[in-house]
């Protein structure tokens, strides 16, 4: 049930080049999120920008976690793109900040006895809303592909290697990892999965990344569930602003606020 | 708190509160309802509905601007019967007014659906839009044209009994004559204003920033014109105003009241702060009990014009 | 640096760039001589003369809204005499182009102004307000519409050589169809937008926030509807157009150029930032650079349509 | 000659109730700025709010100034009263501000050999202005009169004390000094100016306050500047929108930014 509620800034600070992290103590969504889900925050008091801006939940901990210095917080992990994130990165500790959420179904996890089958792809700071899962899915085995233009965009590499991944890195320009697109790093290693096994492949990045996996995975044993990002008014679902087009029968344009931002990657009409 | 007499008259319609929550940024009041209780409000109005269902147009639908956004949604919705069956139920239990905004593609179409409309229990009034920007034939050529105006509402008026708002569109030159004429035309209140057409484009790309290129200006950023826009039209209408554009707080609304509208409605607050309305109908008993009255209709039209 | 080819046609004039300030945001012009070197625009518009000096509204005549601001200073400038007498020679020195904003009265008093004007040195162009929001009589009637408009810029357009602009107001049904019908009348180019008529009400005291009550909305709230009407003017004129309308930097300025303005003006930026032109040139530099071309023409109406 | 630049905070924080006191580094304006002139600033680098707002020089110290710590800064005086000065709250240490000035005409002093004839008049924030006047003619001996709705709208004491001044004080409360208008108190103490000589008033307050000087000092050995103020579009004389009535031959409608903000109290026309 989202709510919309005031939390107060902890931390804010860059992690690297334009990206950075802003943590937030605001219990009543720390208790919710589930993985996949997003937060529709306020970057300013002002009207400039006047839109709250939408962020997945890098990390959040719950008001029943262990440990003391964590209850309660949720972390964005951030790039600065434009005014509105620009202005986050002012956000000082202590500051009010004004927070909708959780939103969106979030992803749905593998049937429960499966395991060593879970595919992690991202793109830049996609792979930010597969870190929640990659936690959820702690104790299975999974294979992460993390992508980005350069070395500079490739996030989470240390929280992934906490869980029981396999890492595998792509950039465009070669600076770490493989030289190329997260998608073909992907099918490049695509041996490893059994043809008589299903896999569960969860995506999320840049429509263009998304695209080109949609054109790669139509096979019976990979079941894709995409994160997409579009332009948001509401973020609950009242404006119809954030649509992408589907194969719905009756309404091709579905909101990726509330009736995703996870969708099946096969229903989604790429123009 | 003291006891404040915040109702108004708009037709048949007696409204606990001058607040009303736009049509298409309310989605279909659900939406809202984890974040406060609806039955608080004046009226809602949902999301404009058509005979038939509509798709709506190309993404991205929706760009910010200084002070406002440009929206492009292009009157997506189920159309009149996947409305009646699985949307109006909602409204079932809930105590408010319901205002059914609609549109049609043709004078016919907008007939058809007053009439339909009018036989179906739980609906207080209908709001026609004849001033949507974003559909490409039909409907704005009704909401520029005051003559075609007139005899729109003058049929539509004839087909229902529920109370008739007409919402009139800001791209016009003279709105004070749209609204003269609509008022002739049968109407027993206007609401006003829609959109302004509007567009963005991305200089990288080099392309529209929204797929349908044009859209709807709202926002704070339209306030100062629509402001003007509704004391025109109350300097040469008698029946009730329903003034809207930008209204963000109390504070905004007030200016509406006070130089005419007897009733606001919020529109793009509703996406940025879904409890505007809620806190628009506390900061207007506040200003009541500063102004030392009681009765919000002692503020209707009561800007005071320097000598 | 590599040079850059930003010379654009209007009429008779060729600017040196696209980048003329607007009348009424920038003084005589020599208010701006210690921020920068005028001889570095594309042209310069003081403030819009009149046959007789006009002593402008009351105050308060300035109100600051979200994203823009409503001035109803009310066209107060010297008259004609006085501004060829005391203000005019000091253009004599510069090397840029001057082009006189003016309105009238009457159609009597436009056409004895563009008479008198075309027999000074001096003067580049004319660009005819037709548009003030400002003044009671006269005026804002040419503005709205179109066959009165047409008239008027004919009649003018025989009692001047000079390049004639027309400066077109946004608060009509139909910019195109305006922009039309000056076209057809003789003009050499058209300017838009004017301010939008606005107003604005303090809740505390009743009154409204301008002493003239109505005012003009300008600055980047505007910006996407000029924008609009600039691109749908494009549609349909074949004369070059002036786009303007919350221009705040280069980047702006590129958006009406690629919807087909082939010169824009900078108005409330200059108040804020009275180095906005000059920014702007610099910024339109720099994109020509970003985008592998050394000539600002190249740019002129190249949005890119989805197909 | 006014000039555009930035210029670095380096203080910025409230003296009491809705009063504070900004400390900019700007020595190109700390140089040149007179009693009475003042600068247009950027209270925000965004669009929010839009214009810039005017502000009266508090203290300045030209880089000729022997005080190390002091050469080239200047101190702005102002209350928290909407938007910008809301704004203008938040400014921090080391930030870049953005400054147009020295802007208006400034206060004319007092023909030279002239002493003990100065009689400094100000209401609220008003004083000021007469501030930076007070020190330049420190020398001889003033009449202050400062005036407020309460005793926290009384601004500046401490300044005046440390010049050779006579210090009157009203607040409409009476919550300190005389109880009522500092006009009236003004009035009150008419019997300790001389008739036979000349008085020059300096007074910046609000138009209530002005206009009821102007209705009181209609006397042949009193000459009155007052400093104005309006709202400003520009404040360097460009866009006509500050303009206040006077009672000049043609053009009546004066613009305070650059033909005031001191006027001659008696070509004030009040309406
Ligand atoms: C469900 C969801 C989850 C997201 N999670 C994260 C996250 O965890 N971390 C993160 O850094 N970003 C995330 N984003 C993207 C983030 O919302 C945008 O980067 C942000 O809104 C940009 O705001 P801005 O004002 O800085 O940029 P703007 O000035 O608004 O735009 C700058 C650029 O960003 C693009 N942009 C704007 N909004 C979006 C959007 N909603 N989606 C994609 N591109 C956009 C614009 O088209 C433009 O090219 C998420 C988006 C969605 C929809
Ligand atoms: C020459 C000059 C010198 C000034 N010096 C000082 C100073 O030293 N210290 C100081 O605190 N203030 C000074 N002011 C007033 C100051 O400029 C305003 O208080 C400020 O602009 C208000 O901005 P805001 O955004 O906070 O208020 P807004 O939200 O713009 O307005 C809030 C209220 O303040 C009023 N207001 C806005 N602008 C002005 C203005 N220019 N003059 C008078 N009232 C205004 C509005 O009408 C409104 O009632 C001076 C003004 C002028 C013209
Ligand atoms: C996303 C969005 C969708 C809208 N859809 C409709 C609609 O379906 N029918 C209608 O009459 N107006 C529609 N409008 C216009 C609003 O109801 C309102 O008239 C307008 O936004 C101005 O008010 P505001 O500035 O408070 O938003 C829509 C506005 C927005 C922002
Ligand atoms: C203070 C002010 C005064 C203006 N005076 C005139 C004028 O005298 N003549 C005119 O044609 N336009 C006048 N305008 C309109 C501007 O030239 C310009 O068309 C308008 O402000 C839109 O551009 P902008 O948003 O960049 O300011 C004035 C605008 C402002 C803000
Ligand atoms: S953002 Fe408003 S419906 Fe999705
Ligand atoms: S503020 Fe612009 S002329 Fe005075």
């Amino acid at each position: 049930m989202p709510l919309q509620t005031d939390g107060i800034v902890v931390s804010n600070g860059r992690i690297k080049s334009l990206y950075f992290i802003l943590g937030i103590y605001c219990p009543p969504i720390a208790n919710q999120i589930k993985p996949g889900q997003f937060v529709m925050l306020k970057v300013s008091d002002d009207r400039s920008p006047l839109l709250r801006r939408p962020f997945s939940v890098y990390k959040s901990y719950p008001v029943s976690h262990p440990e003391k210095r964590k209850k309660g917080y949720l972390f964005i992990l951030y790039k600065k793109v434009g005014k509105g994130t620009r202005k986050m990165t002012t956000l000082k500790k202590g500051q009010k900040v004004n927070l909708i959420g959780p939103l969106g179904n979030g992803f749905t996890l593998p049937p429960l006895p499966s395991s060593d089958n879970s595919i992690l792809i991202g793109g830049g700071v996609g792979i930010v809303s597969l870190c929640s899962l990659g936690k959820a899915l702690e104790s299975r085995k999974l294979f992460v592909f993390i992508g980005g233009k350069t070395q500079d965009d490739i996030l989470c590499v240390e929280d992934f290697k906490k869980f029981n991944s396999n890492i595998f890195i792509a950039t465009e320009d070669g600076s770490l990892g493989v030289k190329g697109t997260v998608v073909n790093l992907f099918l490049s290693q695509r041996k490893k999965f059994k043809k008589n096994e299903k896999y569960y492949i969860y995506a999320c990045g840049p429509s263009a990344m998304l695209k080109a996996l949609a054109g790669t995975v139509k096979f019976q044993n990979f079941m894709c569930q995409a994160s997409l990002e579009t332009r948001m008014g509401c973020g609950f679902g009242a404006c119809w602003g954030c649509v992408v087009k589907t194969n719905h029968p009756k309404t091709p344009y579905q909101r990726v606020c509330k009736d995703g931002p996870v969708f099946r990657l096969e229903d989604i009409v790429w123009e | 708190m003291q006891d404040y007499d915040l109702t108004v008259k708009i037709g048949n319609m007696i409204l606990k509160n001058p607040v009303i929550v736009s049509s298409g940024t309310f989605g279909f009041g659900e939406e809202f309802e984890d974040f406060f209780n609806l039955n608080d409000l004046g009226a809602i109005i949902p999301k404009g509905i058509s005979l038939r269902p509509m798709m709506g147009n190309p993404p991205p639908r929706i760009f910010e601007t200084e002070g406002g956004i440009i929206n492009s949604i292009g009157l997506q919705n189920p159309g009149f019967q996947e409305f009646i069956k699985n949307k109006l139920p909602y409204y079932r239990n809930l105590k408010t007014h319901l205002i059914i905004n609609f549109f049609g593609k043709s004078q016919k179409e907008y007939i058809e659906l007053a009439r339909r409309f009018d036989s179906v229990p739980g609906i207080s009034g209908l709001e026609i839009n004849i001033s949507c920007p974003n559909i490409k034939r039909g409907g704005i050529v009704f909401g520029t044209d005051p003559q075609m105006a007139y005899r729109l509402v003058q049929a539509v008026r004839k087909s229902t009994k529920l109370t008739l708002i007409v919402k009139l569109s800001p791209n016009v030159t003279d709105i004070a004559l749209m609204a003269k004429s609509v008022e002739e035309g049968g109407a027993d209140a206007v609401s006003l204003v829609n959109t302004f057409r509007a567009m963005a484009v991305n200089i990288h790309t080099k392309k529209p920033e929204l797929g349908n290129m044009i859209g709807g200006l709202s926002g704070p950023a339209i306030k100062p014109i629509a402001l003007r826009m509704v004391w025109e039209v109350n300097q040469v209408v008698h029946i009730p105003i329903i003034g809207m554009g930008g209204i963000m707080n109390a504070e905004d609304a007030i200016e509406f009241i006070l130089v005419g509208a007897s009733a606001i409605q919020i529109g793009t607050a509703n996406l940025i702060n879904p409890r505007t309305g809620i806190e628009v109908i506390h900061g207007i008993k506040k200003y009541l009990a500063q102004n030392k009255t009681n009765r919000i209709q002692k503020l209707i039209g009561a800007l005071l014009i320097s000598p």
